[in-house]
């Protein structure tokens, strides 16, 4: 393989002379990037308490109104904040998370029976997460043995230990958030936004990570490349909702 | 004792358990004051559960970051040594064993070391977070609470709320004394020289043996 | 054709099938060489199992680093925009259905789509490597190969070495034609010119039928 | 907290100044690493074709002659090269791998009886590995469906699809490799040479790297550590056998 050919090609793209876009040409508008959420789709959303969450597609789609969405995530923010604000729009129907206090709104509409609550242990959660998008078929977890967490669940033992059996989570959409992102979708993320974003990018059949800052292909070391590129779909730049 | 020095006591207390080496999680509130208390001669590394270790002191007021705060949501600092991960690493940690002990804070625990801290069914119900997973993980879980609420017992013969885990408790540490959980069943093995036996049992229904070495809870 | 045109053949009409935005795994040996003919106009990614994606030709005499090499061991180099990762998210790309296209040989494919080629009993076994997880987890699973081992037959009815993986082949592609595995069972959809469908009958055990479209393989 | 005090106490310990050592002073020698390998335990070693492996460590082992080990790797590499010599030596009973083809050694031993080899799917070895360290009783995978590698394994059917309970594995010790370590054992890699390194730091009671370069707390950013220096107990100088 002759790699300058290779990154001829690229450079040819990235200039922008075909008229569809290549699967290649990722960066998207945040408008756009929130057209991909429709009424019912099933989302997931980085973040822990917002830190790390894509804010600014989140702001479009409340603008959106799109309804009936199902949301998997850690939690729902607060209500002032994220898909805190989303709750208080009322636009999901049912919620994957594992934990809700810090959004009252969010155990209101639960206690009002208006919002399905599923509280998933935030391990559980993440393993979920990651084995839906491993192609693994579930994992065995020790979490939420003897307690309510088991009910409807199938336990195993193994080596005289009894284990919970916890089912993949995916979704048609994860929304993520990155520090710098290059053009090919490549991802280093900033301290603790990290949480479930590298998780969410492997696990929804479309992949929209909002980014503070884009830079070209090459300017992360491939050694310090958290989420590669292949699982990114789009790129949106943050910050500006009519960008 | 009014409340902030009782919260502090129990912290004091909790925090003598601490070993060099260790990686420690605190939970929200009352556990989070034993960072305060760590013994002259320790070095612990306290793990946050959203995703690093090297857990620092909170930031100087204006020096704040907003990618960099705790499981509370609370803006903190990183030490140097410390490092991010995400929750998936973060849960391999605390469920692979890697944490040496976690602290939390008790709705009600009972007699069998089980123990309820997320849900008030049809009141509050706030989630279970990462604490489910931090007690069936951890290798020491100490329970650090307020030995009673509202004058009501919270050490039970048998938990009423939804359990978090199932007899994963090893200790018990209030503002009366210190348990530990043994093959025995629970044992009362400090006790604060400002009460008696018969002041703790009048306050725990949890049925309880008092070890025969029975020392004066210090901090 | 001697055999390097003729893997050069194969190889050339494997990288038809390459389609912009792909994440492709190729094994060693011949499918290797389908880098080299990658079309014109098309940008894929090549993703190496032992840990990234962005796989880029052998560096030049004396560039080599042997912290960089490929499945098989040999110094490579990584283009602009990839990245490095650890074996579990390797695999996770792999199993999780992020690779678009695996090339892998075979010693014997069947026409239930069931693939033989990591082992052969008591005598050379040298294990599966990544082949299970590949043929498993990608999309499309491209078998190339020599239509024949020795005059044998290795598009079989049923395979007798152990299986790498069963019904997961979608495609072969020899240098006599191109068979692809539909719910109507294996058919021939292009033929190698130099070649009739009687002298690929004659060389293959495995039952087909011909497609009413049967095409000429041009690479 | 005060940080200050934690770092004081932190400087005072790395002065040496303490008879015994600490938990936080984590540099040994070769022959110190080495010599906790004895008869009879199981081994993880980190690399691919020997490209990740610490090799310093293991040429010691290879001196001490430790018998009846068992190896948990991805491969033998090749005869003159790190466990592969061990291979050569017979220092190992069982082995649990995926790949033995680069070293002929192997394939001898086995045929001949010498050697138990257990043959796992690259992927499956990687998620055993990991399960290993992070507390689940393990994974379903749809590697091997239709294989010999179903023998002796539970099956389970999730959403009509098949997949095999696969069981996690852990070590006494994982030696691993890393490029440059700082003195807490965080651990940075390079290029290709991380594979099963990571995973590994997590799955054994005793984890020992072999650093191509040790640094200075602080020195690597804690974005970008990819093994925690809390999975770390050991760190040694790669290069000098006799170090």
């Amino acid at each position: 393989m002759d790699s300058r050919a290779i990154i001829e090609r690229e450079c040819f793209y990235e200039s922008g002379l075909g008229q569809t876009r290549k699967k290649s040409d990722k960066i998207i508008t945040v408008k756009e990037a929130a057209s991909y959420v429709k009424d019912g789709s099933v989302l997931m959303v980085g973040g822990f308490i917002g830190v790390g969450s894509p804010l600014t597609i989140i702001d479009q789609i409340l603008k959106n109104g799109t309804k009936d969405l199902t949301l998997i995530a850690n939690d729902t923010v607060v209500p002032d904040k994220g898909t805190g604000k989303m709750i208080v729009n009322k636009q999901f129907k049912k919620i994957i998370v594992s934990h809700i206090g810090t959004n009252p709104e969010t155990g209101k509409q639960m206690n009002a029976g208006e919002l399905e609550v599923e509280l998933v242990p935030q391990g559980t959660l993440a393993e979920r997460i990651r084995a839906g998008g491993s192609g693994l078929g579930g994992i065995l977890t020790p979490t939420g043995i003897g307690t309510e967490i088991e009910e409807g669940k199938q336990k195993i033992t193994i080596n005289g230990k009894e284990y919970l059996i916890e089912l993949p989570l995916r979704a048609d959409i994860a929304l993520i958030k990155g520090y710098r992102v290059d053009k090919k979708g490549n991802i280093y993320y900033n301290k603790a936004a990290r949480n479930f974003n590298p998780l969410m990018a492997m696990a929804a059949d479309l992949v929209i990570v909002e980014a503070d800052e884009i830079v070209e292909v090459g300017e992360i070391n491939p050694n310090d490349v958290v989420t590669p590129g292949v699982f990114v779909d789009y790129i949106v730049k943050g910050g500006n909702i009519d960008g | 004792m009014d409340k902030k020095e009782l919260q502090a006591f129990i912290a004091r207390r909790v925090a003598k358990e601490l070993k060099d080496g260790d990686v420690v999680n605190l939970g929200i509130g009352l556990p989070t004051l034993v960072a305060n208390y760590v013994p002259e001669g320790v070095e612990v590394v306290f793990q946050s559960e959203n995703g690093f270790v090297g857990l620092g002191a909170a930031p100087e007021p204006g020096e704040e970051d907003d990618d960099l705060v705790n499981a509370g949501g609370a803006h903190v600092t990183i030490l140097p040594g410390g490092a991010f991960f995400d929750s998936s690493i973060s849960f391999a940690l605390i469920r692979g064993g890697h944490v040496d002990i976690t602290v939390l804070g008790a709705l009600e625990v009972d007699q069998e070391g089980n123990l309820a801290n997320w849900k008030i069914p049809g009141k509050m119900v706030p989630g279970m977070g990462g604490a489910m997973d931090l007690v069936v993980g951890a290798k020491k879980v100490i329970v650090a609470m307020e030995h009673t609420a509202r004058g009501n017992p919270k050490i039970l013969k048998k938990c009423n709320l939804p359990l978090t885990a199932k007899g994963q408790v090893d200790m018990i540490i209030t503002e009366m004394g210190v348990f530990e959980f043994t093959d025995e069943g629970l044992i009362l093995t400090e006790i604060n020289p400002e009460f008696t036996v018969e002041d703790i049992e009048a306050v725990t229904e949890a049925d309880f043996k008092v070890s025969s070495y029975l020392k004066k809870m210090e901090v």
